[in-house]
């Protein structure tokens, strides 16, 4: 295990021709793109001012949450033309590091690790940093990391955030809290527009952190009522047992970059992990654990299967921080994670070559279970939750077959629609007080045309009917899987057969919930008191943004290939958005098929047309004889077969993960963990203290008093009871009960064993 | 690693499955201390079949979950008799075995 | 100016509190402004030559012990008066010197029953003394002077202004105290003579103990009762059962001055004594010190759960904190040792300000029974999101201090030093970062049940809660903006900490690496050219260390 | 050199660092299932008791990728905590409607149940010990699925034909035992 230095030059002073890893990454680029910690920081003062501020100012601080992030909203467009520019134009000096070199076990080589990556290429990140604090003669750094993905993340957190502040000035009208709840508007602003341009993963953690103790806080923004503090109590310790996963990854990763660079201790850049994983610089059990224990993170903040409980229950916050936190930006950190350590978990996970993995079996097994759960929801803001889990899953399976681009393309796409739905709801039950879907609406496409309107769109892009937004992006991660053999719809990084088939089952629950949701909202009869309104222009105009937005997003990135349209025109967002360079891995990708996107198109019809020949036939033919408007039949199937029934009750009952994490990991720490810590520090530890001095005294009293007696009287007490125990026993071995039999079974099993084992 | 702590393990197990058939009267509780049993056997299975590396471990191991999973199925069905029959799956109840 | 704080800084700032102490002892008890104001006056000055010490700093050269003195002072037992602050003990100093200060404005109109400012304010100066002479320090017999001298102002504290159960809880504090502190003079004293190095004086001894002079088995009993001393003022499982009865008896200023300092005096002499002193011991106990950290810290962390008491709660979460302080010493490593000494700070803050709340949320509602608590938010709305501020800091969010004593310490027991077990250290770095968990979950749970949803009908009309007043503001403004500030920029304290832990610690891992066992290597995955380059560079670094000390002491001699 | 290389060192090999992963996943997981597995015995709700499988079933899983064996594993979540316990649940909410306590159990079961589980576990320990004190496991090559296939389909097929009609009996077995008459 000779370790043999190779060393060139060190990151710092990169050089154009300098051998050692290329980490795709430059230290030039225009004043831009370099300078996009301007994005984040602009809500960041606003935060500080609105906090201090706010309550002084004629809007209570919203205007300076506007105008921060509608500022920030033209840079990061500008950012996004700077980028498309930079991305093949830009010819400079490419990041070298040197890297150890192993000899005998072949793991690590350098940079022979090409795919296009010779220096000066474009496409190459901009990179920059700036010391943050040193400890142990290291220096941290805090920086940004500016390429395709971060570019495209900036514009979806600032535009969503925007129209999500323009909306909340009419929707958290008048409320107790309006200052700080634009105070925590731009501080989640702030914070996620961090995690999105962080150049290392320790600030991506704090970023991390950030976002979800705004999510804390805005989700029990109305704290009075109890179930909205447990909501947030619930999301935030969830996803602290996640973090603990990111904490423990981000260690893992940090010294196992260290032991692969020459004289460094650890490294916290994402370029460099990135880098030296795809280079085969460090060992796979260490990408195994890293990988895994990341995985944990972005299952508690993706709301991935089984840490996505806290998901629904955090609708109990404002709809607004709904539609942007728990649909649009905040959820989606995870898959945004996976997507920016992609060479740790490509290799950890070995995506490539492979049919199954872990990721990719969270998510598909996180998309059906969601999905299945959006069934039994009364409540519309719930049924939007299930299906972000749900949708969710179908991003972090893209991205566990390998098919990055689809995955962040989804993630694209489905911020927009998904926001749209969201703010729908939230206009919704802005008119009729409620997010009751059975008791409280129903026929609202009469009174509420624009929401209406826009809802249907959402709805019909997650359903994933062409030509709307969901269509591109969710054909492209069906395509990615590599499991449709059909007319050449091929290639990939593996043959994911299982996962296909997850998705496809999910496309028709999907087009199938969201039939059910749109019956029971805006069709039937209205069924709650008073006379429901269109919402004022502050709501529907960002509405009718959004739903335009669901209509054209698709467009960016229109397969390869694809005869309708012309060529200039097709995979652009795969081109200025995926990586070519060195910290991101070598994926093959997938080709589009015709044959598997009119079968996924079929599939989708089918599932609108399953549900809705339920609710718009039978259900409406049950309400026009009962004479009110149902939302089921009276003898639907769950009455009829027990199967039914009992599938509905485990579905009501959210697969008694709650019940087990409330009833059997909460309480079991709070209830008998913890009471015996108290006991323990009370009766043994804390007596211990006390009774050492009270026994100096006594010790000689019970000495001279008692021992006598005890000994005598004990010895004769016990021989006496001993006699009669053992009668005792011996009737009971002959009652007859079954698991007595069993019990001298196993003993004279045992028994007999023990005594062969003597033997032999 | 050692061999033993994956045999020592399946003994934990195996003894803990043993106490819950014999100390629990729900029936459906020692069906799932059965599978406790089945489960610290499983670990035998795998832990020797990497000892030794061969894959005889592995793939009684896939039989055993084949047999769980029929037991299951039966042991279920049994007890679904009994408490049609008893209104109850309490097993102290079942005394017809006394001599 | 520059030489009269170099000769005479350290001693105006450990003994002005002492003259103005005095001062107060002249005045009638009766005029108590009088004796607010001197107060006052005293710590500020402390406060104001802390700030020109800072100015005055090297900060290129932390890891030299600056504006030292050494006098003769007890010549019989060759025990010197010997001063001097480095980069480990000068983040320390500054903290006592601002939480004094502060506690001295906070209690400004509600001095606890039986009111008596003189004596109160007297007792808070000694403390004063006692903590800043702890941590200049450099000479063990100054040193356990300085360390007792706390304890009885402490007692009287906790006695005469404690709550109802005071008489059993100051009692127990003495006691456990006095009984680490014999212990660890024992330690002492067995230094001294074992050595025979005819001083008391940190570097010496060390220089003694390294030289070889004193064997393995008296190393590890000396460590072990040092160990015991230290670790019972941590407080470190299972040591720590004093701790929640005198943070729940002790009046708030009292609380706040245990929890910001005090606890730090056990921590700080692990890293200025026992482990620069006897680094082989400190590799041995390594595993075991690591082993009470992280069962302090899920021990703590579910002894909160249980409580019903916001005093006992924040006391029980200390022990949990603590435990990650220890445990980035237990890793005996830089990084280790810098986040210990960041955690210390940070946990000074925060709990500090936690007991600040607690007291000042007793004052209103007469109770701290969390059952019978809630709604802070609606009463008193800025106090309850300082609140709500303090328990996010105390969970370790990044952005606030707090985590930046948490997050190092598992980074660093990911990889301890050489000679301590890996394995060990990687399980207990899992364990922690369960710690985190709960800690999120006993805090929030505080939070919820205090601060959100409405009052409770028994406080709903009570005029007497208030929001912030106007000395709480003074007093906790300094606290809140230093949270922050550390937070997002930590190199306000590795900057000045971390050379002196790289320089002391540079013994203890090389000479360490001399002891490495072949099956230890081999375990370690270390390879033998590694070993070999690293012993032969430990004696030249090592030739160049002892050189360099002992011209630092002539000079300081002189 | 600094103290400071010396520990950027001590991370470079790979195997060791491979063993204290395993070691440390070994020691969380046996830990978490030993817990579970002895509240699954004793806790009085019976739907926690199956959660609690779940959590055993889990490890087990986690247990035998450590051991190399990663289609046992999958198998183990899919038909364990997939099917099995489902069923479990299913048995529990048909036979009792309510999820309520299941009825006390008395004292002197619990000790004589608790002395085998004992004598059990000890013999077993003793042997094994005995056995295989120092018996170190080699993980150079864990087995693939193809490898695992080819044997069940060539060494082991009788038993695979027997487990066939073992499931197709059951099967017939279970239905004819619940049915309603």
């Amino acid at each position: 295990m000779d370790a043999l230095l190779t060393i060139a030059s060190a990151a710092a002073t990169a050089s154009a021709t300098g051998d050692g890893l290329a980490l795709g990454i430059t230290e030039g680029g225009s004043w831009l793109l370099r300078n996009v910690w301007l994005i984040p920081l602009l809500p960041a003062l606003s935060f500080i001012g609105i906090l201090f501020f706010g309550k002084k100012m004629p809007r209570g601080g919203s205007e300076l949450g506007i105008a921060a992030v509608g500022i920030a909203f033209v840079l990061a467009l500008l950012t996004g033309i700077a980028w498309v520019d930079h991305r093949d134009s830009f010819h400079g000096d490419e990041v070298h590091v040197a890297v150890v070199q192993l000899d005998d076990h072949g793991v690590a080589h350098g940079d022979d690790h090409g795919a296009g990556h010779e220096p000066g290429h474009p496409s190459l990140a901009v990179h920059r940093t700036a010391t943050w604090f040193q400890t142990n003669g290291v220096e941290f750094t805090v920086g940004t990391l500016v390429d395709g993905l971060a570019v495209m993340m900036l514009l979806v957190v600032t535009l969503v955030s925007l129209l999500v502040h323009v909306y909340s000035t009419d929707y958290v009208h008048g409320d107790r809290r309006y200052t700080h709840f634009f105070a925590f508007l731009s501080l989640f602003s702030a914070s996620m527009l961090l995690l999105v341009v962080s150049e290392n993963t320790l600030q991506l953690l704090c970023a991390w952190e950030l976002v979800g103790v705004c999510s804390f806080a805005l989700i029990g923004h109305w704290w009075e009522e109890k179930p909205n503090s447990d909501a947030a109590l619930k999301a935030f310790l969830t996803n602290r047992v996640g973090d603990m996963g990111l904490l423990v990854g981000v260690t893992v990763l940090f010294f196992a970059a260290g032991s692969a660079l020459p004289d460094r201790f650890g490294s916290f850049s994402i370029a460099e992990t990135n880098a030296l994983a795809n280079s085969g610089a460090l060992s796979h059990t260490t990408l195994v654990v890293a990988a895994s224990c990341l995985m944990a993170a972005v299952m508690s903040k993706s709301g991935q299967f089984f840490l996505h409980t806290w998901l629904p229950d955090a609708m109990a916050g404002p709809t607004p921080v709904s539609a942007l936190i728990h649909a649009a930006t905040m959820v989606v950190a995870g898959v945004f994670m996976i997507a920016r350590m992609y060479g740790v978990f490509f290799e950890g996970f070995q995506i490539g070559g492979s049919s199954i993995n872990l990721m990719a079996f969270i998510g598909g097994l996180t998309t059906i279970v969601g999905a299945l759960l959006a069934f039994v929801q009364r409540d519309i803001k719930k049924v939007l939750a299930y299906s972000t889990i749900s949708q969710l899953g179908y991003m972090v399976l893209a991205l566990g077959v390998g098919a990055w681009t689809a995955a962040v393309f989804h993630l694209f796409t489905h911020a927009f629609f998904k926001a749209c739905l969201f703010l729908g709801s939230g206009s919704v039950s802005h008119a009729v007080h409620s997010f009751d879907m059975k008791s409280d609406m129903g026929g609202l496409r009469k009174d509420m045309p624009h929401t209406y309107r826009t809802f249907m769109i959402g709805t019909v892009a997650l359903a994933g009917l062409p030509p709307l937004a969901g269509f591109w992006s969710k054909d492209e991660i069906l395509v990615g899987t590599g499991g449709w053999g059909l007319m050449g719809g091929t290639g990939g990084n593996g043959a994911y057969t299982l996962m296909l088939g997850m998705g496809m089952l999910t496309a028709a629950l999907t087009a199938a919930y969201m039939t059910r949701c749109v019956y029971l909202t805006f069709f039937g009869e209205f069924r709650g008191h008073g006379e429901p309104h269109e919402s004022g222009p502050r709501i529907t105009g960002p509405l009718w943004i959004l739903a335009g937005l669901a209509v054209v997003a698709g467009f960016f990135n229109m397969p390869k290939g694809f005869q309708l349209a012309p060529g200039s025109l097709q995979e652009r967002f795969g081109h200025f958005v995926e990586p070519v360079a060195g910290y991101f891995p070598a994926i093959s990708h997938a080709t589009p098929s015709w044959s598997l996107a009119i079968v996924s198109t079929l599939v989708v019809i089918g599932g609108i047309a399953a549900s809705g020949w339920y609710y718009f036939v039978k259900v409406e033919a049950a309400s026009k004889a009962a004479g009110t408007s149902l939302t089921e039949l009276p003898d639907g199937p769950t009455t009829k077969y027990p199967l039914a029934r009992m599938g509905h009750t485990l579905l009501s009952n959210k697969y008694y993960l709650d019940h087990f994490y409330n009833g059997v990991v909460a309480d079991g720490t709070k209830g008998p963990l913890a009471r015996m810590a108290n006991r323990i520090n009370q009766d043994v530890i804390d007596r211990t203290v006390d009774v050492v001095g009270e026994t100096a005294v006594k010790a000689g009293t019970v000495v001279y008093e008692k021992i006598d007696q005890l000994v005598v009287d004990g010895a004769v007490d016990a021989s006496g009871r001993g006699a009669s125990g053992a009668g005792e026993e011996l009737r009971k071995i002959n009652s007859g009960k079954v698991q007595s039999y069993a019990a001298i079974l196993f003993a004279a099993a045992t028994v007999l064993a023990g005594i062969l084992i003597v033997l032999v | 690693m050692l061999l033993n702590q994956f045999l020592i393990l399946s003994a934990v197990l195996f003894s803990i499955g043993v106490y819950g058939v014999l100390a629990r009267r729900n029936g459906v509780l020692v069906l799932m201390s059965i599978e406790l049993i089945l489960n610290a056997v499983n670990i035998n299975l795998v832990a020797f079949g990497a000892f030794r590396a061969s894959v005889g471990g592995e793939v009684f191991a896939l039989f055993v979950i084949a047999v769980a999973a029929a037991e299951v199925g039966v042991g279920l069905a049994m007890v679904l008799l009994l408490y049609r029959n008893r209104r109850s799956i309490d097993l102290t109840l079942i005394d017809q075995l006394r001599g | 100016m520059e030489n009269l704080l170099d000769g005479w800084g350290i001693t105006l700032a450990t003994f002005s509190p002492l003259v103005g102490a005095a001062v107060m002892m002249l005045i009638p008890r009766e005029r108590e402004d009088q004796h607010k104001l001197i107060a006052l006056v005293t710590s500020l000055w402390v406060a104001f030559v802390g700030v020109l010490l800072l100015i005055q700093f090297d900060l290129d050269h932390t890891d030299r012990l600056q504006f030292g003195v050494d006098k003769v002072w007890i010549d019989v037992i060759s025990s010197r008066f010997s001063v001097g602050i480095d980069g480990m003990s000068l983040p320390l100093i500054l903290l006592t010197m601002l939480i004094v200060p502060l506690c001295i404005i906070y209690s400004w109109n509600h001095f606890p029953d039986p009111v008596n400012p003189k004596a109160f304010l007297i007792l808070i100066l000694i403390l004063e003394t006692g903590m800043i002479g702890t941590f200049v320090a450099q000479d063990l017999v100054l040193f356990f002077v300085f360390f007792e001298v706390v304890l009885l102002p402490m007692f009287f504290m906790i006695a005469v202004w404690g709550g109802e159960d005071r008489r059993y809880a100051s009692l127990k504090f003495f006691l456990y105290t006095l009984f680490g502190s014999a212990l660890m003079l024992v330690s002492f004293l067995a230094l001294f003579f074992l050595t025979g190095a005819e001083t008391f004086s940190i570097a010496g001894l060390s220089e003694a103990v390294a030289a070889g002079g004193v064997s393995r088995t008296a190393q590890l009993w000396i460590f072990g009762g040092m160990f015991l001393g230290f670790g019972i003022k941590v407080p470190m499982f299972p040591f720590h059962t004093w701790l929640p009865d005198a943070h729940t008896q002790a009046p708030t200023v009292g609380s706040v001055i245990l929890a910001a300092v005090l606890l730090k005096l056990g921590t700080y002499g692990f890293i200025r004594i026992a482990i620069p002193v006897l680094p082989d011991a400190a590799v041995t106990w390594a595993p075991w010190i690591g082993l009470l950290a992280v069962v302090g810290i899920i021990y703590g962390a579910l002894g909160c759960l249980a409580q019903t008491d916001v005093k006992r709660l924040i006391a029980f979460s200390s022990v949990a904190h603590m435990g990650f302080v220890m445990l980035g010493i237990a890793t005996l490593t830089d990084f280790g040792i810098n986040a210990a000494i960041m955690g210390m700070v940070a946990h000074g803050l925060i709990t500090g300000m936690l007991f600040f709340l607690a007291g000042s949320m007793k004052e209103r509602y007469h109770t701290l029974e969390i059952s019978r608590l809630g709604g802070l938010l609606v009463q008193a709305p800025r106090m309850g999101w300082i609140f709500g501020f303090c328990v996010m800091a105390s969970l370790g969010l990044p952005g606030l201090a707090g985590f930046w004593g948490e997050f190092p310490a598992i980074l660093s027991a990911y990889n301890p030093a050489n000679g301590v077990p890996i394995e060990t250290f990687r399980t207990y770095m899992v364990i922690a970062a369960l710690g985190t968990v709960l800690a999120a979950g006993y805090l929030l749970w505080l939070l919820q049940r205090t601060a959100f949803g409405n009052p409770p009908a028994e406080f709903a009309d009570d005029p007497a809660i208030t929001d912030t007043t106007r000395h709480e503001w003074i007093a906790w403004a300094p606290i809140l903006a230093l949270i922050v500030a550390i937070g997002i920029y930590p190199n306000l304290i590795f900057r000045v900490s971390d050379g002196a832990v790289d320089a002391s610690l540079s013994d203890c891992l090389t000479v360490d690496a001399h002891q490495l066992t072949d099956e230890e290597v081999e375990a370690l995955g270390c390879s033998d050219v590694y070993r070999l380059g690293e012993v032969t560079g430990h004696d030249d670094d090592h030739g160049d260390d002892h050189a360099e000390e002992t011209n630092e002491h002539a000079a300081a001699g002189n | 050199m600094s103290t400071l290389a010396a520990l950027a060192d001590m991370d470079r090999l790979t195997s060791g660092e491979a063993l204290v992963a395993q070691n440390v996943a070994f020691a969380v997981m046996a830990i978490t299932m030993i817990v579970s597995a002895l509240r699954m015995v004793t806790t009085r709700n019976v739907v926690h008791a199956a959660l609690y499988l779940v959590v055993v079933l889990s490890g087990v899983a986690g247990i035998f990728i450590l051991l190399g064996a990663e289609f046992v594993g999958v198998t183990q979540v899919m038909v364990y905590i997939g099917a099995i316990v489902v069923l479990f649940l299913f048995g529990i909410m048909l036979t009792k409607g309510s999820f309520g306590d299941d009825d006390g159990v008395s004292g002197e079961r619990r000790l004589m149940a608790g002395l085998v589980g004992l004598l059990v576990f000890g013999v077993m320990t003793a042997a094994l010990v005995d056995s295989f004190a120092d018996a170190e496991l080699d993980r150079s090559a864990p087995s693939t699925t193809a490898e695992i296939a080819d044997s069940i389909f060539s060494a082991y097929i009788v038993p695979f034909e027997a487990v066939s009609v073992l499931l197709l009996a059951a099967l017939i077995g279970a239905i004819v035992v619940a049915r309603r008459d």
